[in-house]
């Protein structure tokens, strides 16, 4: 049997992560392929649901990453993401999924190699944990994306 | 009468005795009595600080520990340098969990941080209304406040006053009627630590701070420190023989100062323990105030000759 | 049923290369609602967008999803290629398989594999793509200009010139900022006043420019192209149409001992005053602090004496509402005062004295005309010392960054001060002499080596008066660290630029960002450094960080090409990824529960509660409501609304959903 | 001087100076304004900032200069430095963690044993009365350093002035100062 490959989400804004992960593109930096990055405008836009609806389909774990503090393009929907974030832990708590799935970065624009990094990083503290496999519980909660997240 | 909480501290028991006598002649008059710590030790002075720290530490926190059982509060501690070892000693137990845990081990006490500290410039700013209320006699005199650097600095774990030009003491000298003079060596070094082994030293850096306030025109130099009177009082004979002049103004612990504002006799505030006689310009003094002109000369002759 | 239309780029061998591009076409077909699906080498060239163009026109795709390189670099390009085909352009997706995929992953299966999850997501997002219309909005042609230093100056100049209208307000009662304080400039050292007086003089007579002096910003509402501002005219007590300027009023006021703020303290002016002779308007305004008649009723000496009557003791503050469609920011900076510095005797020495005071001393027009004389008591001093850094790069008391011109205008100083004392001697402390610009490290050189100032390294730790001499007490960390003591007559302390006052306050009515040292934002540091992050709000000069005047007139008018660029359009076109409330059909109008939460979160004040009214007028509820004009896009409101009645166009739950269900 | 080691290993002077102190040597930006505000700049052999230069530098043989120069001694923690110095350098509890590790290391510079004794001394009398003893600090002191003449003139005069007591002061509870100096190993 191979080893386990887990599945990472990746929820970027497009300012600072994407155009970094592009970056780490045109160095052609190699990283594991095993992370999906969605675009978003801003980290400011996750919300809980967001994390659930990943973590239901399967993800074994969850990377969000934005602008630097004091870099949003938005001036502060990385704060705002970051106030939820200790909302959001509790919560994760709550439905049994282990926090260390989740995990926080700043990359910026310049920052190629440190997304390869994180990328790398996560993936194999991911592996470490195991498979996620609580999903089927998740996912009728899931299924009600108005559910409130209390941010 | 308000009770509060003594630290002497060693000095005040021996060289520095006349400080403690003034002290305590003074305080009535404000209604204050003194509760002394139990049983108290030394805070370990410089020496620990510059060999261990942790004995540094833990000799200071034995005594704010006893001090806190007995109930103390608000804890006087005259001398700028046990002060200074205190407020440090607060400071750094507060700031790291884990090193007054260890403390609290090395004592066997546990110190709760419940008590405060006052340095003697507090403790009488506090009380500048009684001060002025009970001066019978303006010290009418041009004064050199000189603090030290132990009272301000480091200034961001003293947070005493300004750092660089603290006022409180020429404030309360202003208060009992004194001129405190514009001077730029108020928080300069006296060489304290270095008097006993390197006095040629101490003769050199004091005698900077003696030129200064002459030259600014002080008639006296007043202090809130053991270690500072001893450097500038007792060590006079170096300073003199640094600056290759011969000077004679004397030093005042503030406490004394007052206390001949409050029209205290000489002895009962130890003047004639000083090696430099207190002693000041008649003229002044005889034409404007004579009220005041005699308080060197109403003395008995001091033991002593100017070194 | 949708009809997608899936195109998969080689990029040469750059995605071929490790992803089976034709596996993930085949793959992408396989999807239900995928009505065409091919890969092509390379998708961006004009055949690979004729491609694309032929496929919408002839399957009658609803939604096309490419896979190629970053949208980042190409999305544009697709989605002008699906306009012209006739497909709302923002029906068009791209996945990112180039910079997220081929180049950073190897050669295998699993590349392949994520390829196609790529793909897959997008085509289940572009699946509920709504097409959108590009947001228009119309634009007002004026320009208001904040603050009258050489940045407003030039902004307002070079707005005017290109034929718009400009508003200019400055607070203090007449232009030109710190510069018409300057002697002479470096690296030239021509005279400051002689090159601004012309500029000041211009901008009073532009037929578009008008003019507030003594006035305030009050309040700014409305967005880019279309802003309304509040000016406050603080009351003059002089009618300005009036006055002649012909300084009577002033030189008889009896009241003449105020510290002069353009003289920097070493002078004096009387409460009815003109800050300076060639002041721009010249017309004077009463200090009502310190006036005789408003501080006890009595005097009213200047009243008498004008000859046109125009004192008005009861005039009041006016309040002016404009219309602009743009806004520049030329508010520039401080300095700190020398009472900032302990060891240096907080204040206390009057011959220590800042940059600024030194301007003064050796301007022609000063309270010495231009001779050096120290304050204390008017004596030529013969020995000066400059101490560069004085609270800039000083985290413990000061600020942490370098303030930029001091090393510049210090030489400067140095030199002058040379220049009229030829025996005297001038020593610079200095930690680093940073004199990047054209002529600038030559300048140096020149103080150095022409004009024999003795630069010393290292810091000064104490300053203090002895004998009537100020003692500096420093470092030559250059002759071995060991302190050196100079007897100076005349100390002048290089002290930090700092945020003008009021920068911050500003900087919140305008809602644009600031740093910790409340210097205003720019968008990017390097790509967009005359803009804010605000639309529309545009910044010059030393508001942004200290700057000398050529930097600064470079941003002015580099400001003001971004204004002029901006008004050369008829109306405003922008993305309309923006975020809507939800209306639904009567009986609940809605999801929105009215709660507010939204409103304080979004950083672009875009949203607003709405009341929902029936056609009889009777108000049914009270809903958020997304002015477009406003909302950047960024999704907190999403993220917070509990109710999910809000969505973010371009990126709704539905559509981050789907995406992440096919992942 | 040698060429460059490569001194931030783990177990070099500045390493260890910020594991036990927090104080990080590459703060310091060679401004030289402690050395100017020293008292005791003219005294040492190597002032504040040169010491920490030499730190930052970590040249063959800079650390052994540093541990045997007379500064450690002479500074006297006034605390001037540290007030002034831009980059918040604590350099009195640089200067107390050096001190300690000359001690151990036995480098003690010649001139600096006096004080040494000075202190050693004042703390034995703390140890044994829990006071200090002045008398005796004096006289141990001068024991010690054999520098019996040094301060003859003063003490009998003291002594009449009623300064100096002949018999030390004995706090109860010794057992607890013994404690204390046993736990930290003082
Ligand atoms: C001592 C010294 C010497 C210098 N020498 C030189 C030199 O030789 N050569 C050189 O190139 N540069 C020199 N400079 C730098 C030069 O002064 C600046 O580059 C220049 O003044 C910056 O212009 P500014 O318009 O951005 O800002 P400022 O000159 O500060 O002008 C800002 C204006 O905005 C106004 N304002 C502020 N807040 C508001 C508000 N809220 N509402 C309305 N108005 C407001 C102010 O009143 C002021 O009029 C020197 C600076 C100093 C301190
Ligand atoms: C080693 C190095 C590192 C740097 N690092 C940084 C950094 O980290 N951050 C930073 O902000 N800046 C950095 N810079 C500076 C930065 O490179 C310049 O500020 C910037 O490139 C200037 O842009 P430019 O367009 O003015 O000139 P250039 O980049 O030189 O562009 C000029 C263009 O004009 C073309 N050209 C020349 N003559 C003609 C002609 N006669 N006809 C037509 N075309 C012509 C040239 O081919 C060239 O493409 C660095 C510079 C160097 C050398
Ligand atoms: S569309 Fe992008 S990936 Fe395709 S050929 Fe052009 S640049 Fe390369
Ligand atoms: S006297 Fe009258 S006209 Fe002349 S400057 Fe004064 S206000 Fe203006
Ligand atoms: S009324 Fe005021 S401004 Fe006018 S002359 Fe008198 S003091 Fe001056
Ligand atoms: S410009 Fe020069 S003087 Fe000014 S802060 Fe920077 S380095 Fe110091
Ligand atoms: S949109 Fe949502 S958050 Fe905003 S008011 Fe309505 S319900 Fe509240
Ligand atoms: S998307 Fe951002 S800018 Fe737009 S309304 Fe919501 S919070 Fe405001
Ligand atoms: S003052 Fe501070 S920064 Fe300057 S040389 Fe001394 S330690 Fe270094
Ligand atoms: S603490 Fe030591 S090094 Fe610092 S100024 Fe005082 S004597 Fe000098």
């Amino acid at each position: 049997m191979s080893e386990f490959e887990p599945k990472i989400i990746a929820f970027v804004c497009n300012w600072c992560t994407y155009a970094g992960a592009d970056l780490t593109g045109t160095s052609r930096i190699k990283y594991a392929s095993n992370v999906r990055i969605v675009r978003l405008p801003c980290t400011g836009r996750i919300d809980f649901m967001l994390l659930m609806k990943a973590f239901s389909r399967g993800a074994d774990g969850v990377i969000v990453s934005g602008c630097h503090p004091n870099d949003c393009h938005y001036t502060s929907g990385n704060f705002h993401a970051r106030r939820r974030w200790i909302v959001f832990k509790s919560l994760l708590d709550f439905m049994g999924i282990d926090v260390r799935r989740i995990h926080f970065a700043w990359v910026s624009a310049a920052e190629g190699a440190k997304w390869a990094e994180v990328v790398n990083s996560v993936v194999n503290d991911v592996r470490a944990l195991g498979p996620y496999d609580g999903y089927k519980n998740l996912a009728p909660i899931a299924a009600d994306w108005r559910i409130q997240d209390a941010g | 009468m308000t009770k509060i909480g003594y630290y002497p501290g060693c000095s005040l028991l021996g060289t520095a005795r006349e400080y403690d006598e003034s002290l305590r002649a003074i305080l009535p008059r404000m209604g204050v009595e003194l509760v002394d710590v139990p049983d108290w030790n030394c805070c370990g002075a410089s020496s620990a600080h510059m060999l261990n720290h942790e004995l540094s530490l833990s000799l200071p926190a034995r005594i704010l520990s006893s001090a806190e059982n007995k109930g103390i509060t608000d804890m006087l501690v005259p001398c700028a340098a046990c002060y200074n070892r205190f407020v440090m000693t607060i400071h750094e137990l507060n700031e790291d969990s884990k090193l007054r845990a260890r403390v609290a081990d090395i004592t066997g006490l546990d110190y709760r941080g419940t008590i405060h500290p006052l340095n003697i410039l507090e403790f009488l700013e506090k009380r500048t209304d009684a001060v002025k209320a009970a001066t019978a006699l303006p010290f009418e005199r041009n004064v050199a406040c000189y603090y030290g650097c132990l009272l301000v600095r480091p200034p961001t774990v003293m947070k005493f006053d300004r750092s660089e030009d603290p006022r409180t003491m020429d404030d309360l000298m202003s208060a009992v009627g004194a001129n405190p003079v514009d001077w730029a060596f108020k928080v300069e070094c006296c060489g304290a630590g270095l008097s006993i082994t390197s006095p040629a030293l101490v003769g050199k850096l004091s005698g900077r701070i003696i030129e200064n306030a002459v030259k600014s025109g002080a008639e006296a130099i007043i202090v809130a420190c053991p270690l500072c009177h001893a450097n500038l009082d007792m060590r006079r004979s170096a300073i003199n023989k640094a600056a290759g002049k011969k000077y004679t103004v004397p030093v005042l612990y503030i406490t004394q100062a007052v206390g001949l504002a409050m029209g205290l006799k000489e002895k009962e505030l130890g003047l004639h323990r000083h090696l430099v006689k207190v002693r000041f310009p008649a003229d002044r003094g005889a034409a404007q105030a004579p009220t005041h002109a005699q308080p060197a000369a109403d003395s008995e002759p001091a033991q002593t000759e100017e070194a | 049923m949708s009809r997608i239309g899936v195109f998969i780029c080689h990029c040469g061998e750059n995605i071929n290369g490790t992803v089976d591009c034709a596996k993930v076409a085949e793959a992408a077909s396989r999807v239900p609602g995928v009505s065409h699906s091919v890969d092509y080498k390379y998708m961006c060239s004009d055949p690979g967008q004729s491609m694309i163009k032929e496929a919408i026109k002839e399957k009658k795709l609803t939604g096309v999803v490419v896979g190629a390189c970053s949208p980042r670099m190409h999305e544009p390009t697709f989605r002008r290629a699906c306009a012209e085909a006739g497909l709302n352009p923002y029906l068009c997706e791209m996945a990112n398989l180039r910079e997220h995929c081929s180049w950073v992953h190897e050669k295998s299966e699993a590349t392949t594999r994520k390829a196609v999850d790529l793909i897959k997501s997008m085509i289940e997002k572009v699946k509920l793509n709504q097409p959108l219309q590009p947001i228009k909005v119309p634009v007002t042609r004026a320009a208001l200009v904040l603050g009258g230093g050489i940045a407003g100056i030039q902004a307002s100049l070079d707005i005017a010139n290109a034929g718009h209208q400009v508003i200019m307000v400055e607070r203090e009662p007449s232009i030109g900022g710190h510069m018409s304080q300057l002697s002479e400039t470096f690296p030239t050292l021509d005279c400051s006043q002689c090159i601004l007086t012309p500029r000041m003089v211009e901008v009073a007579q532009h037929p578009n420019i008008t003019l507030h002096t003594y006035s305030e910003l009050e309040s700014l509402e409305g967005f880019i192209g279309n802003f309304k501002a509040k000016i406050r005219n603080k009351a003059r007590c002089v009618d300005e149409k009036l006055c002649t300027g012909c300084g009577m009023c002033a030189q008889k006021c009896p009241t003449k001992k105020i510290s002069s703020e353009f003289n920097a303290g070493l002078g004096m002016r009387s409460a009815i005053y003109v800050p300076f002779p060639q002041a721009v308007p010249n017309k004077p305004v009463i200090d009502k602090d310190h006036c005789t008649f408003f501080q006890k009723g009595k005097c009213k000496v200047c009243e008498k004496v004008c000859p046109t009557k125009a004192i008005r003791y009861d005039q009041e503050d006016r309040i002016i509402d404009v219309e602009v469609g743009a806004v520049v920011l030329a508010t520039g900076f401080d300095v700190l005062g020398t009472d900032f510095f302990p060891e240096y005797g907080y204040g206390r020495y009057k011959d220590v004295i800042n940059g600024l005071q030194f301007e003064r001393l050796a301007s022609a027009s000063g309270p010495t005309l231009g001779v050096i004389k120290r304050p204390s008591d008017g004596k030529v001093p013969e020995t000066v010392v400059f101490v560069a850094c004085a609270g800039s790069r000083d985290p413990a008391k000061g600020i942490e960054y370098c303030s930029k011109i001091c090393c510049m205008y210090t030489a400067k100083h140095a030199m002058l001060y040379k220049h009229k004392v030829h025996e005297g001697s001038a020593y610079v402390f200095y930690m680093d002499i940073r004199a990047g610009g054209k002529m600038y490290d030559e300048f140096v050189r020149r103080a150095i080596e022409e004009d024999d100032v003795k630069y010393v390294r290292g810091r000064v730790s104490r300053i203090y008066e002895e004998d009537g001499k100020l003692v500096v007490k420093g470092a030559d960390t250059l002759l071995g660290h060991e302190p050196l003591e100079i007897r100076a007559d005349l100390v002048v302390l290089a002290t930090a630029g700092v945020a003008s006052s009021g920068a911050e306050e500003l900087a919140q009515k305008l809602h644009v960002s600031y740093d910790s040292h409340h210097f205003f934002a720019e968008a990017h540091p390097k790509l967009r450094p005359v803009e804010t992050n605000t639309a529309g709000i545009f910044l010059a000069g030393a508001c942004q960080s200290p700057r000398d005047i050529p930097e600064t007139v470079s941003q002015a008018s580099g400001a003001a090409s971004k204004v002029a660029g901006l008004f050369s359009q008829e109306e405003l076109t922008r993305e309309p990824l923006v975020a809507v409330v939800n209306r639904t059909a009567p009986p609940l109008y809605s999801t929105c529960t009215g709660c507010g939460l939204c409103m304080p979160a979004c950083p672009y004040q875009a949203i607003e509660m709405e009341e929902i009214r029936t056609r009889d007028g009777t108000v049914v509820k009270v809903a958020a409501k997304v002015n477009p004009g406003l909302c950047q896009g960024c999704g907190t409101c999403v993220a917070l609304c509990r109710v999910k009645a809000i969505d973010l166009q371009g990126y709704t739950n539905e559509q981050i959903y789907a995406e992440l269900m096919a992942l | 001087m040698g060429a460059i080691t490569h001194s931030r290993k783990s177990n070099s002077l500045p390493a260890l100076l910020q594991k036990f102190t927090g104080v990080a040597v590459s703060r310091c930006y060679q401004c030289g304004k402690c050395s100017a505000g020293c008292p005791l700049a003219e005294e040492m052999d190597y002032t504040p900032s040169r010491i920490l230069r030499m730190l930052q530098l970590g040249l063959d043989g800079h650390e052994d200069s540093i541990l045997r120069s007379f500064s450690l001694w002479v500074c006297l923690a006034c605390e001037t430095c540290y007030a002034r110095c831009p980059q918040e350098v604590d350099i009195p509890k640089m200067m107390d963690f050096l001190r300690a590790e000359s001690v151990s290391r036995k480098k003690v510079n010649p001139r600096g044993r006096d004080l040494l004794k000075f202190h050693q001394t004042l703390l034995d009398s703390v140890r044994y009365t829990g006071r200090l003893y002045e008398v005796g600090l004096i006289a141990g002191y001068k024991a010690r350093t054999l520098n019996i003449f040094q301060d003859l003139m003063l003490a009998p005069r003291l002594y009449l002035l009623g300064k100096l007591k002949l018999f030390p002061h004995f706090i109860k509870n010794r057992k607890s100062l013994s404690r204390i100096y046993e736990k930290t190993g003082a």
